[in-house]
């Protein structure tokens, strides 16, 4: 019941605004229904706690201990999201950087986006987690050519085409899945592609079908993840389309797009016994987080540098899944939540900075702490705990992903930490300044909605200083659910 | 027979104290007689401070207490430094409140005090001079610690009555490694009392003198004062050498007696007319190293004080 | 070839015909010719569908033929002509190499493709296993035609010609996805069809050319 | 809590708490100077006392543990109390209550950010460096470590306006956390096979070596670098003077301590048997910064950075200690090793005091006159003297001057040099006595910096006219100060009851028999071997006598008449202000006698300059030659991986297909 909810609210939001969306109280409509999905996330929550997971609507969906995390995550900062992004389009649409028109698209699109999400988290279908995947790919292309710039309109281009590009290759390689799956389940069309029944049965699928099926399933939603060479799109979608979808992009549509991965991965490692899969993901994890520290030395906009840190920490997660494991797959988890936490904080930050400077290229942003402290030390505690500053959870999951990879692979550690050296050096080199100094900001006509980012930085902080027992319980059931045991 | 430590331990600084102005006046008289001048009375230096005391005190408009009260601390430490040094007997009871590293230390208080009070009139001679006598001091040290270092490592003690008592009351062995500290620390002698390849004492040239430059501004009593702590100070070293390398004759009975002290001071009269000839030889042999020169002349003296260490630690060790 | 029955070879007339036209929309530069490979090659998969549902009595196969009719023999080339009328986009200037240099490299990706899909042929029970390396060669090669163009026009129908392949690639390995999958996955391309008109509106309307080397602004290396 | 706690534990822990507490009280009215500088630091003063009580009364009583609640899941923080945290709690707890109380009236309005904000920094500051010594897991020590770095940062940049304190701030964040990241692979690499992090399983880990080797490395790599050991020292200098004094005062005095109680908690308690050559490497290092820091002190024109130098100064000698000790362990001669030990941590303590008073009197002058420059200071002794006398202390104790305290622990060093030559080792025993000779230089150069700093700041002529309305410091800086110049004096007097104190971290090292003294109580006689002995009150009074003899001898009997006169200008015209020693004059022979220490580039004026004028550029040859080498090498990196983005679709769709068809490759 409380999945049909969540399913259908924010569908429902999707409708209702594509015909309220222009008006002045479009953004406190899109603030309900955020609250409703979070409401029904949360009961679903207790509800797999409760009775652990369970299958629904003719096993078409699948709810257990690692997705319902990432569900409640995602309705959590789409909530949050939506709650800032309701003073930050009313600036927006004051500065006539968007036609009134035009927001009744961002928030009907919106809301069909968080759907698209949740379907993909909860479907239990690989087709239908493809399907949901191209949905979200297709609702924030147009959104993030909102602005109709020169800019925004290539970013929206060369997200669109290398993304469904790369989706592509996904779909092949769920063709081949389905193939596999097939000579073992029998043709009997709807349970060969469920998740479930692929589980039980990874044992007897072919070893060199599942190898070809997940390097294209690996090529297809690596592209979504932005793992290192296919992370081309990523810098500029998430810097040219509006902040909320900036923040929405970097905190969630990551964070599902290594749901699928590892949801392959799971499978794919269950029948063969080589390390191949393993092997590959840790490349690309070690390949992304170096290329990442790298480009992150020459940035000249705010929102392209965390853009890159995202990168980076993509590239620390699928790193420490590729490791594989208890301790590291709960490191992964623990990982993406403060990852998405704190990154979408620091759009939050850096959407308002923007605004108050009225431009992004960082050498223009000065002094934030002077004008509006709240902005300011918000951006700075949010560039600290994504640098990995202890106090902050980011510190504890890197702690434990390091002192795993000092275990398992100890030749990768120093490449990890010079990596995370350079990426710290340059980010700080860049906040500092915006943040102390000489100010260039003036003051918003509207105050800025900062609850959302202290919130965030309070839930990462406390899952840095200490980790309550039922959360760490969650993540641990979760972990061994990612291993296989 | 009632304890006399206390009373002895007095009388030997105060006859110390006397003896140090003497002993200038001795250098004096051989420098006079080898530059074939007239020599000057023995007691000149002891008129000098008499005449000195009467005066009325001059001091600088803007000289603050630190000034005024520099002589007094310097002369104090000077005294102090005397009671340690093992000049006549050993066994004193305040040779164990302070060992050589000790002494060391007092005479750079001394140095250090006299450098400030010279820096605290703001004249350009006065800090020129203590900037100077700073850079000796901080080129001799090392040396200094060297010597001190080679010395405890023969008589396993670092406290100079400790060091002279067993030199002394060992049978008579050539220590090569002695020899080459000894010349080391005859360096570091003329370089810390400003005597002539360093500086000139009697110079008044404004941009030669160290030592002279940071007295300038210092006239009747507190003059008088740190022109005799200058000569004990010349004494001090001169004993702490001859307690080092010539160490036979000073009282080493247990319980320090009258009588021991009064065999001791004949032999150290001696001794010191002796060093101070030397002394006097020495001076008029080297003419005065530029400044930037002496750096040179400490870095052989630390030069030789190391071999006699590896001296030691290979014959000896 | 002899044994195979009839309806088998024709499928594989089919499959060797759909490489061609991949072969043939490499070297096209006219778009508009371009667009009409698009439609036959979507013909082409539209019959091996209905052969296949007579052959085997799939039903959803039927649909599934039906739709791909509809939406990519039919619909979309009308799109994409009525869009190239509207803007006047007829010619792709010289491609970034030049055509033997990229014919060359296809042929290497059809080995390739060929190569790899070997052990899975040997496995595959399905009559037409023998697609499977002739999609994975399509796939690749519509992937080349991408890269070697200039005109977002015709980036465009490169990736529905991947779209094609994949179809091609479902039919041949597990005649065809679930029904819910094929309607989702129709759905999609009709929508990134309609989200690709609003896109070269809008680049036309900026640039007033479909050029891609105006989408070159954001980098790093400057 | 499983164990029952002990009290002196539970009084740490909650002391520390209430640091904290204090702290967040800032917040309430971040605005109102008199909340924060009346009641808080005041306050903050107050905890910073007990916290020295009870680490002192503590320090007798046994190990204690606590595994509080918090934490990782499978890694709860552990607490640890024992003699060597127990020191250093001590040191924390006693140096930041003088300079807490100096805070209480150094902050004013207009000091960058708000004093609310401020007192909030600070007292987390002070918290996190208890929990450092507090700390007995990687993953509490490193959270702690690393909030104590941010907590300064944050502290450093108070004045965030000014371009070179963001710089200076961003150098230190930066290569704090690099030697972070040294340290937590130094936690890793000790805990060996038992893939736990408490201090107790890297105990009983036994590790190969190799790996003991390379885990001492980068513990002394990580550790030095927050100490501020040469090749890593190049924030130091910058940080220091662009943090407000008081808190220049506790990074200087105890924040580098706590890297020196990390290098001995690592080889001392975590690794068992030191290899001999660990403590060869150390001490180079140390007597290698000693030098390095004192000569490029001398020759500073900026009072903060001068101070800054000699803090390296003092931590290469504390390293050149731990170095002897690591090496005397290592050749089993436990009795100098404990000497040397004691002496590391008897100067840790002094110099916490020593370098306080001096930053603190350093600040002090800043606010009365404005000026941080030498070249604008002089004469200040007759308008501030509260400030001047109490900085002559720190200056002659920092300079090593026999009855004040810096002289004990210096001589304790030497003492420990005297038993260097028994090492069995070939070289070693005879390259170690010339560490002597070192360890004597740079204090004799200490000295010569003092009287540098203290002459050209307070003695002399005022260099400025605006000197002249210098006023002296509030009642409750003078406090602080006191307390400091009393800490540094009886430390110095009293050697025997301190080092009793400190003797009981090498018995919990095993290396000395508990119960060991060192001499009557008056009298430090610490070597049982050798007759040498040192007795400071004797010492004092016998001067103190001798000064007031001569006084009064000479006063009665010559009358006390004193005519004030114009000063030797040897007949030119009347001498000025400017005809004295400048800064740059005073270090003149330093930087002719030590030549290569220094880059250094002089703008001389040519002789038909019209207005002709004499400057010296000194440059940190380390700076140019290390540090720069390596940001140009990652900038090179990154501008070869920015080639990646060229903006063209068509190459990333080119990179896509390569990497499906490398990866297909792979599945063959």
């Amino acid at each position: 019941m409380e999945l049909l909810a969540l399913l259908a609210f924010p569908v429902l939001g999707a409708a209702v605004l594509a015909v309220v969306g222009a008006r002045r109280w479009a953004p406190e409509v899109n603030v309900g229904f955020s609250a409703a999905t979070f409401a029904a996330a949360c009961a679903l929550t207790s509800r797999v706690i409760g009775d652990g997971s369970f299958t629904a609507f003719g096993e078409q969906f699948f709810i257990d201990a690692f997705n319902v995390f990432l569900v409640t995550l995602t309705a959590f900062v789409s909530l949050t999201t939506s709650l800032f992004s309701r003073p930050y389009m009313r600036i927006e649409s004051e500065h006539g950087r968007v036609r009134p028109q035009h927001l009744r698209l961002y928030h009907s699109m919106y809301q069909l986006f968080i759907a698209a999400m949740l379907l993909a988290l909860t479907s239990n279908n690989m087709g239908m987690l493809w399907v949901a995947m191209e949905a979200a790919t297709l609702s924030t292309v147009l959104l993030v050519t909102l602005y109709r710039t020169p800019a925004s309109l290539e970013a929206g281009w060369k997200y669109f085409i290398l993304c469904s590009v790369g989706i592509a290759q996904a779909l092949f390689g769920t063709i081949l899945l389905y193939f596999a799956a097939e000579r073992v389940l029998g043709g009997s069309g709807m349970t060969a592609l469920l998740w479930t029944n692929l589980n039980e049965v990874k044992g007897q699928l072919e070893p060199e079908v599942l190898t070809l099926a997940f390097v294209f399933l690996l090529v297809g939603y690596g592209t979504k993840v932005g793992l290192a060479p296919l992370h081309n799109w990523l810098p500029d979608a998430h810097a040219e389309g509006p902040t909320p979808i900036s923040a929405v992009l970097s905190g969630l549509l990551l964070n599902v797009a290594i749901y699928a991965v590892v949801r392959c991965k799971v499978l794919v490692e269950g029948s063969l016994q080589s390390e191949l899969p393993s092997r590959m993901l840790m490349a690309f994890g070690l390949l992304s987080v170096v290329l990442a520290a790298l480009f992150l030395w020459r940035q000249k906009d705010v929102k392209r540098l965390f853009a890159y840190s995202s990168i980076e920490h993509m590239g620390i997660i699928t790193f420490a899944f590729g490791m594989g494991g208890a301790v590291a797959n709960f490191a992964a988890l623990l990982h993406m939540t403060v990852h998405s936490l704190t990154k979408s904080a620091i759009f939050y930050s850096v959407g308002h900075a923007a605004q108050k400077t009225g431009t992004q290229t960082i050498d223009d942003i000065r002094g934030l702490v002077t004008v509006s402290p709240t902005v300011g030390w918000g951006l700075m505690m949010g560039t600290l705990a994504i640098l990995g500053m202890p106090p902050f959870g980011v510190f504890a999951s890197e702690f434990l992903i390091l002192t795993t990879a000092m275990r398992q692979e100890p030749w990768s550690t120093p490449i990890l930490l010079l990596a995370l050296g350079i990426a710290f050096a340059a980010v700080f080199r860049r906040v500092q300044p915006m943040v102390f100094g000489e100010t260039t900001a003036k003051r918003l006509p509207h105050s800025p909605a900062l609850l959302p980012v202290f919130a965030h930085l309070a839930l990462v902080l406390l899952l840095g200083v200490s980790i309550p027992p039922y959360l760490a319980d969650w993540y641990r059931m979760a972990a061994e659910l990612i291993s296989g045991q | 027979m009632i304890d006399l430590t206390w009373p002895i331990q007095v009388l030997e600084v105060f006859i110390a104290l006397l003896a140090a102005p003497l002993f200038a006046g001795w250098i004096a008289q051989c420098r006079a007689v080898l530059q074939n001048r007239t020599p000057p009375s023995i007691w000149l230096p002891y008129r000098n401070i008499r005449k000195l005391l009467v005066k009325e005190a001059v001091l600088a408009e803007h000289a603050s207490p630190l000034f005024r009260m520099a002589p007094y601390i310097v002369f104090g430490t000077m005294i102090c430094a005397a009671a340690i040094v093992p000049s006549m007997g050993t066994n004193l009871p305040f040779s164990d409140a302070a060992d050589a590293i000790a002494l060391v230390g007092l005479l750079a208080t001394a140095r250090v005090f006299m450098a400030l009070a010279a820096m605290d009139v703001g004249t350009a001679f006065g800090t020129l001079g203590a900037r100077r006598e700073m850079m000796v001091g901080f080129l001799a040290e090392p040396a200094l610690l060297i010597v001190i270092f080679v010395a405890s490592l023969i008589s396993q003690s670092t406290s100079l009555p400790a060091i002279a008592e067993h030199l002394a009351t060992e049978s008579f062995a050539l220590y090569p490694s002695l020899a080459f500290t000894a010349v080391a620390f005859s360096l570091v002698l003329l370089a810390e009392n400003a005597r002539l390849p360093v500086d000139n004492p009697s110079t008044h040239l404004e941009l030669t003198m160290i030592h002279e430059a940071m007295l300038l501004e210092y006239s009747a009593r507190h003059l008088a004062l740190m022109e005799w702590s200058a000569a004990l100070k010349l004494f001090n070293y001169a004993c702490i050498g001859l307690a080092l390398f010539v160490p036979w004759g000073a009282a080493t009975t247990e319980t320090p007696t009258v009588a021991a002290l009064l065999g001791a001071i004949p032999i150290l009269g001696l001794k010191l007319v002796v060093c101070g000839a030397v002394l006097a030889v020495a001076e008029t042999a080297f003419a005065k190293l530029r400044v930037f020169r002496v750096p040179e002349l400490l870095a052989t003296a630390f030069l030789l004080a190391v071999l006699g260490l590896l001296v030691h630690l290979l014959l000896q060790g | 070839m002899s044994d195979l029955s009839l309806d088998l070879q024709i499928l594989n007339a089919i499959a060797a015909l759909f490489l061609l036209l991949a072969f043939g929309m490499l070297s096209q530069r006219r778009v508009v010719t371009l667009v009409k490979l698009l439609a036959v090659q979507a013909a082409l998969l539209c019959a091996a569908t209905l052969l296949l549902a007579w052959r085997t009595g799939e039903t959803h196969l039927y649909l599934s033929a039906l739709l791909t009719l509809v939406l990519k023999v039919l619909f979309l080339p009308w799109l994409l002509n009525r869009l190239i009328k509207r803007l006047g986009v007829y010619w792709d200037s010289e491609p970034l190499l030049q055509i033997s240099g990229t014919m060359l490299i296809g042929v290497l990706l059809v080995i390739f493709s060929f190569g790899l899909a070997q052990p899975i042929v040997a496995l595959a029970s399905t009559a037409t296993r023998s697609g499977i390396g002739i999609a994975i060669a399509v796939v690749l090669l519509s992937f080349l035609t991408m890269i070697t163009r200039r005109k977002a026009m015709s980036q465009v129908v490169g990736f529905l010609s991947m779209e094609n392949g994949l179809f091609f690639g479902a039919m041949s390995a597990t005649y065809g996805m679930p029904m819910i999958v094929e309607l989702g996955v129709a759905l999609d391309v009709l929508v990134a069809m309609l989200v690709l008109g609003v896109f070269f509106f809008q680049i036309r309307e900026q640039f007033d050319s479909l050029d891609l080397h105006h989408l070159e602004s954001l980098r790093e290396d400057r | 809590m499983s164990a029952p706690v002990s009290a002196p534990m539970l009084l740490l822990v909650s002391l520390l708490g209430l640091w904290v507490a204090i702290g967040f009280l800032g917040l309430l009215r971040p605005t109102s100077l008199r909340l924060v500088a009346h009641i808080l630091f005041p306050s903050g003063a107050a905890v910073g006392a007990a916290i020295a009580l009870t680490a002192a009364w503590s320090i007798t009583s046994p190990t204690e543990r606590w595994v509080l609640g918090i934490g990782l899941p499978d890694l709860p923080v552990h607490l640890q109390r024992d003699a060597l945290s127990s020191v250093f709690l001590f040191l924390l707890g006693a140096a930041s209550a003088g300079i807490s109380l100096f805070a209480a009236g150094y902050f004013r309005r207009g000091e960058g950010t708000l004093p609310g904000l401020l007192c909030l920094q600070y007292h987390l500051f002070l918290a996190s460096m208890g929990a450092v010594l507090l700390a007995a897991d990687a993953y509490s020590f490193m959270v702690s470590w690393e909030s104590m770095a941010l907590t300064s940062y944050f502290l450093v940049t108070t004045q965030h306006r000014i371009p070179e304190i963001r710089q200076a701030g961003f150098l230190y964040l930066l290569i704090a956390h690099l030697g972070a990241i040294g340290i937590l692979l130094s936690f890793g690499v000790m805990q060996g096979g038992s893939w736990q992090f408490t201090f107790d399983a890297m105990r009983t880990a036994e590790l190969s070596p190799g790996w003991a080797s390379a885990a001492f490395l980068l513990a002394l790599v990580g550790f030095g670098a927050k100490a501020g050991l040469v090749p890593m020292h190049v924030w130091l200098p910058e940080a220091h003077p662009a943090a407000p004094s008081p808190v220049s005062a506790l990074m200087s005095g105890v924040m580098i301590k706590t890297a020196v109680y990390g290098v001995l908690r690592v080889t001392f308690d975590l690794l068992d048997d030191p290899a001999w050559w660990w403590g060869l490497v150390a001490m180079a290092l140390g007597l290698f910064s000693a030098v390095y820091g004192v000569v490029f002190a001398a020759a500073q024109t900026d009072m903060k950075r001068l101070l800054a130098f000699s803090s390296i100064e003092n931590i290469g000698l504390l390293f050149t200690g731990f170095g002897l000790a690591l090496i005397f362990h290592a050749a089993g001669m436990s009795a100098p090793a404990s000497l040397a030990l004691i002496a590391v941590l008897y100067h840790a303590v002094n110099h916490s005091f020593m370098k306080g008073l001096l930053f603190v009197g350093t600040g002090a002058v800043l606010h009365a006159t404005g000026q941080r420059n030498l070249g604008r200071l002089g004469g200040l002794i007759h308008r501030m003297p509260w400030v001047a006398w109490p900085t002559l202390i720190g200056a002659l104790a920092i300079a090593g001057l026999p009855p004040l305290n810096g002289f004990v622990s210096e001589w304790l060093l030497l003492q420990a040099f005297l038993s260097a030559h028994e090492v069995p080792r070939l070289f070693l025993n005879m390259l170690l006595p010339l560490g002597t000779a070192v360890v004597a230089l740079a204090a004799a150069l200490a000295g010569y910096v003092m009287v540098k700093f203290f002459g050209v700041v307070f003695l002399g002529q005022p260099r400025e006219a605006t000197l002249a309305d210098a006023h002296d410091a509030g009642w409750r800086e003078r406090l602080g100060m006191i307390w400091l110049a009393a800490g540094c004096v009886l430390l110095g007097l009293f050697p025997n009851q301190a080092i009793s104190f400190f003797a009981l971290v090498p018995t919990q090292f095993g290396l000395l028999e508990p119960g060991a003294t060192f001499g009557r109580w008056w009298l430090l006689d610490p070597v049982a071997g050798r007759q040498a002995s040192y007795a400071p009150l004797v010492f004092l009074s016998i001067v103190l006598l001798c000064v007031v003899a001569t006084i009064l001898v000479v006063t009665r009997v010559y009358r006390r008449r004193v005519r004030r006169a114009a000063p030797w200008d040897c007949g030119f015209a009347r001498l000025d202000s400017r005809m004295q020693d400048t800064a740059e004059g005073f270090g003149q022979p330093i930087r002719h006698i030590f030549e290569p220490f220094f880059g250094m580039r002089r703008e001389l004026p040519s002789p038909s300059d019209t207005t002709p004028h004499y400057r010296v550029e000194i440059s940190d040859r380390i700076w140019t030659g290390l540090y720069v080498p390596a940001a140009t090498l990652v900038q090179r990196l990154a501008q070869a991986v920015v080639q990646l983005q060229q903006g063209r679709v068509s190459t990333y769709l080119i990179y896509s297909l390569v990497t499906l068809l490398v990866l297909l490759g792979f599945a063959l």
